[in-house]
């Protein structure tokens, strides 16, 4: 917690900027971790394997998303991952399964990442009574309660108080738990975002505030949403730890949210964690994203961080035939997903009021 | 037994009997520990529960609503207070989007037991930022639940009942109601939402009031009997649930009906109770249902004209004196 | 001569026009400049008037919507636009304490000549938080004024009434509205708030409603004229001021007088057209008041449900008929 | 404008407070700046009476409210400002009279500060139609058009972004203009405080940010509100300049408040300002301040910047007798404020309509 620095009578007033702002840096992998959880599978090339085929579930997944929203299977907004993926991905391995996530509206990857079943996820897209939220959520709400997925949310920023309030059930009970919050950039404008981290801090909750920085808030450039670019700079406000850098490698994701992670365990002290990434696609299905150029485009598709892991698979001495196999496997897993949603069917109208009130209808 | 209690104390000792009864509930709001509530309500708890269990918080009323239902989400059961209603408007978005829809958009898989409570409408002079009869927002949500007790009593078993509520439920308390006293059973139990009482009987006109304005209906009632009219006062607790049953069968016998309620007279839970009657009790009236409102401006500050606003007995008297003679050509009561 | 302009394109027209006739006009929100806005009803605007009266905002619509009401205080007359309607939930505290207050608490030494404007109510399958017909929250508050336009030509004059317009105007506009096309004369003036129109001149029942939902009542009426029913349909275009008279000459004409509307059933704008209705037509009524509005429920995703939820032609119908068959036992219409 | 740091590999996530936090100093005063408005009286122990005047006039005037709430002529909350009136007073001297104040429900001092008559303030405590805000708006809300105080208000960060509009305007139209706005330190949690700030520094308005730190928000002491004291590192995640003291001396306060306020004239930059100040009373009348010592009021009592401005007037060389003369002077004025609002008429009821909608009542 930092302290007040010696008296001064300096009349002069100042604003500087933090010395050692974090900066975030797109250069190459740091060594992989050797502290992350219990769960993840043993050898270094085979947890690397497995991260990579999340990645390539979620973009999978979501590229048939998009078909299905030309078909007109699915309705509403639908926000896309892609390209964001070694962002969830990487933060949600560092986590133990009875720990909790909470994110926005641009929430199926995460929940992929949480361990929700394709089946469900898709299924809800579709609208479906098999699906997470029995298709009265859709896009922007996944929940999963067996998965400790504590859902998507609609309003910018209005779920960052809730993410402190489940990491304060956690210190409240002593259950160990740690919480990791996803927001956008967009997100830090706004009030939700100043409550929630100053009650995490003032409390010390052991909660991590990861903030997807992908450059863009709709078509809002960070240059137009931000008076400093350096998101983690509101820590200094707060007295909490922080970390900045680019979702370049998913195992560096990784292994810099296991930090917090374990900060939040062991200490109960948050973190704002700013990952830089990019998504790939428009904001929203009827975005076309006039607001970048194609060159932009192209030049970050080229570091796409999901290629790079599949890549050092390769480099590393994981056999192709292996990768093929665990690709054919994702897209046994996409199809049956995709075809789950299809034959699922539909909710009955006797939910609306079940899901409204537990218990007698309140009328 | 029934003891003698303050309405501030009969909230006092829901609260307490229900934390020392469930270990997952919890009090927190502004000034609720150290300061011993801004009102005084939550006196002596902080001592009794120590600081885990009754969390004092910054200004930041979004914030900690907020805290509350993700806390109530993983199944804890907390008691959210706001200093008044008033501030609730910073959270608003809060109960609106999350508490009342976390139920419905997790396909029911997560539940909210939280309760939010504080005092609300008219204080005395605090002007009109701090004046709010806020029921009016949420009692039209659907996801939640809205109380507002008029005694000790019945503050204490709604308030154990609201605690206990898988849902939830806001609870409008009145500043000025704090200090009234009444008689609360030894053993006070849960009090069902949904169901209004009456708490006195007639038979040629049927007021419609809750909160505070009960205590307002009953004095005119007083006033309108020693002029021979027998009006029939129903104290509602719960706005939403809504006891109609009560109130249509109380109008089907008196034929008339006068509802009075702090706030504005544009929509709201007066306006609704008037549509339910005039839908269900339609071949039963004799006469338009009147409403008895705040007047449809800001609070003012001055002491006269903040009466002025207010719902008191004597427009409730002309009111139900319109209505029983049954005249047809009217106007608006409520400003 | 009158063209053929989408909703959408009023709308712009009379930003356009107020802001060429006064430079204290400016429009500001999220995504209304560069982006063309969210739905494209600032197309263009930004390249015709500049960063300076075009400003897009960071997402932050309580410190917007704060930041236009302080500007209007010293004289600037600021059009807000919310994303959506359902993103003003949390800047309610603004509305309901400062642009609708400021007036009255310094005495009527300041004004605020503010717009807030956006999409309003269901959309297509966006979910539960953001399909919130939101002007019953706000309709029921003193010192502000609520439109809800159905044709471009209204949308057109009401807005640039709003605009001009010294106390807070909000604009609830629909995304399924935008592209609804309709003649609107080449020098389309100012629309004075508080009058209703009545696109539908009808004997056997009134159908009162605005904004997407007039067209819901139009296609009711034409369906029910088939079956030998002569609807009524009134088209308030403002709630607050609301036409009151139009609305009671009808049903001092029908008799009866069904209310179609989006939002939950209990309170809120519709309630308080009945307890209108009731109250000063009661003379004159020959069945209740029914109301058709969206089920008490959160907004589902299914499309199946939500178009359930959501009022539609055939419901208006079915209580058309009620009504019109003078039946006196009901069931709640809504729910 | 704060730039991120150079690009480091460091995967050591910190939380370094800023390196020059301002502390606040209650040592003695600073030279008297000679750059203050044109609207000073000349001579700088003149100039000093002044503000010594104004601040009496508040304590006086507010002493005279406590006893009319007792006597029951005052109603509602009652905020008294006795013991900060060095704030108000230095800050305000700071401005140009076309500029704006705007602060939250205690009121009375600035509202005297900006130039708004006793009378007109007396009269709205009495509720009186003479009264600033003909009776409606009460302790709270002291308005006055053509004194620029646009008002004080009761939803503690409410006005916050309110006072960015007016700046907001200023900018609009170049009319040079600077606004103060005042809040206490209790504000800084709130959604209201962060997004005024925010669009302030993105959108460099030309406003000053005065946070009152008079130590206790209600009862809660800055321990138990903040998980950082400094209130000013806050500016560091907006990138704005910011200053921090305690309010000693009457001087320094105005001298360092024209600071910010040069910058929002000339640079059209916001700052934030933390002074330290003390109240003297409970947070209302109905406060017995159980929370603190005795002995903390009365050592806080003795450093009262009031009396140390009248002790400075004195060793200056101002006069004994010009003191008294002044003092009486004040008193005359206190006494025909309560006159003039004991003896005012009630507001009519006509009031109400009128002064909910300009123009025809909507309903
Ligand atoms: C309070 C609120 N205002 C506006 C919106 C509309 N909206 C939805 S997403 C979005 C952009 C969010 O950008 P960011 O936080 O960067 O997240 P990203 O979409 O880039 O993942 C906006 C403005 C909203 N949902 N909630
Ligand atoms: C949003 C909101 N929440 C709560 C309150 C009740 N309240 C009024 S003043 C106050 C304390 C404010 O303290 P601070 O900001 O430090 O200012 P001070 O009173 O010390 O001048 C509180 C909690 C309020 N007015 N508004
Ligand atoms: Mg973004
Ligand atoms: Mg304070």
């Amino acid at each position: 917690m930092p302290q007040p620095t010696t008296p001064s009578h300096d009349s002069q007033s100042e604003a500087k900027p933090a010395a050692a702002s974090p900066t975030p840096t797109p250069g190459t992998s740091t060594a992989p971790s050797q502290l992350g959880p219990e769960t993840r599978p043993s050898g270094e090339l085979d947890h690397l394997a497995f991260l990579y085929r999340q990645m390539l579930l979620i973009r999978r997944i979501e590229e048939e998303c998009a078909r299905a929203y030309a078909e007109g299977k699915i309705g509403g907004f639908l926000h896309l991952y892609i390209g964001q993926e070694a962002v969830g991905v990487g933060a949600v391995a560092a986590l133990k399964p009875e720990d909790y996530v909470i994110t926005t509206y641009r929430d199926h990857g995460i929940a992929l990442a949480k361990g929700m079943p394709a089946r469900a996820i898709m299924a809800e897209l579709f609208g479906k009574a098999t699906g997470c939220s029995k298709g009265l959520g859709g896009s922007m709400h996944m929940f999963d309660r067996e998965h400790n997925m504590l859902g998507g949310y609609g309003i910018v920023g209005g779920h960052i108080p809730l993410a402190a309030g489940v990491a304060f059930a956690s210190k409240y009970r002593g259950d160990g738990k740690v919480t990791l919050c996803f927001f956008g950039e967009g997100a830090v404008s706004i009030g939700g975002f100043h409550e929630g981290l100053s009650l995490a801090a003032l409390w010390k909750l052991p909660i991590v505030f990861i903030c997807e920085n992908n450059e863009y808030s709709m078509g809002t450039p960070l240059s137009r949403s931000m008076s400093v670019e350096d998101v983690t700079t509101k820590a200094l406000g707060y007295g909490i730890d922080r970390d900045r850098f680019f979702a370049s490698d998913v195992l560096e994701v990784e292994q810099r949210i296991a930090e917090a992670v374990q900060r939040a365990r062991e200490q109960s002290l948050p973190t704002l964690v700013e990952i830089r990434t990019y998504r790939f696609r428009g904001h929203s299905m009827s975005d076309p994203a006039k607001y970048r150029t194609q060159a932009e485009l192209e030049e970050q598709k080229k570091k796409d961080p999901m290629h790079r892991a599949r890549a050092r698979l390769s480099a590393g001495g994981y056999a192709e035939t292996r990768l093929k196999a665990l690709e054919e496997d994702v897209e046994t897993e996409v199809a049956d997903a995709v075809k789950f949603a299809n034959e699922s069917p539909e909710p009955d109208a006797s939910l609306l009021e079940e899901t409204t009130y537990s218990g007698p209808f309140a009328y | 037994m029934p003891r003698t209690l303050r309405y501030r104390e009969a909230i006092r000792e829901a609260m307490i009997e229900e934390m020392e009864r469930d270990a997952n509930v919890f009090l927190m709001g502004e000034e609720v520990g150290h300061y011993q509530g801004a009102y005084k309500v939550s006196e002596g708890m902080l001592e009794k529960f120590g600081a885990k269990r009754v969390v004092d918080t910054p200004i930041a009323e979004s914030g900690f609503a907020g805290i509350g239902v993700g806390a109530a989400m993983v199944g804890l059961r907390p008691i959210i207070e706001f200093m008044t209603w008033n501030f609730s408007a910073v959270a608003f978005d809060q109960i609106l989007n999350n508490a009342a829809k976390v139920r419905q958009m997790s396909g029911g898989q997560f539940t909210c037991p939280i309760v939010f409570r504080g005092p609300n409408a008219s204080a005395r002079q605090v002007g009109s930022q701090h004046s709010h009869a806020m029921e009016h927002f949420y009692a039209t949500i659907p996801g939640v639940k809205v109380i507002a007790p008029a005694f000790p009593a019945d503050a204490k078993g709604l308030m154990k009942a609201a605690i206990r509520d898988d849902n939830p439920v806001l609870v409008m308390e009145s500043e000025t109601l704090y200090s009234f006293k009444g008689e609360v059973p030894d053993d006070q139990d849960v009090i069902p939402f949904g169901k209004a009482t009456i708490p006195r009987a007639g038979t040629d006109v049927t007021i419609v009031a809750y909160s505070r304005m009960t205590h307002v209906a009953l004095d005119a009632a007083a006033a309108l009997a020693k002029e021979g009219i027998e009006a029939e006062v129903i104290d509602l607790r719960s706005l939403r649930p809504l006891d109609e049953d009560t109130i249509i069968r109380s109008v089907q016998k008196t034929h008339r009906c006068v509802v009075v309620h702090e706030g504005w007279p544009y929509g709201g839970v007066g306006a609704e109770i008037a549509d339910r009657v005039q839908r269900l009790a339609f071949d039963s009236l004799d006469a338009p249902i009147l409403r008895v409102t705040s007047l449809d401006v800001p609070m003012p500050y001055n002491a006269t004209l903040e009466q002025m606003c207010i719902p008191q007995a004597p427009r409730v008297v002309a009111a139900v004196k319109r209505v029983v003679a049954r005249t047809s050509s009217f106007t608006p009561s409520g400003n």
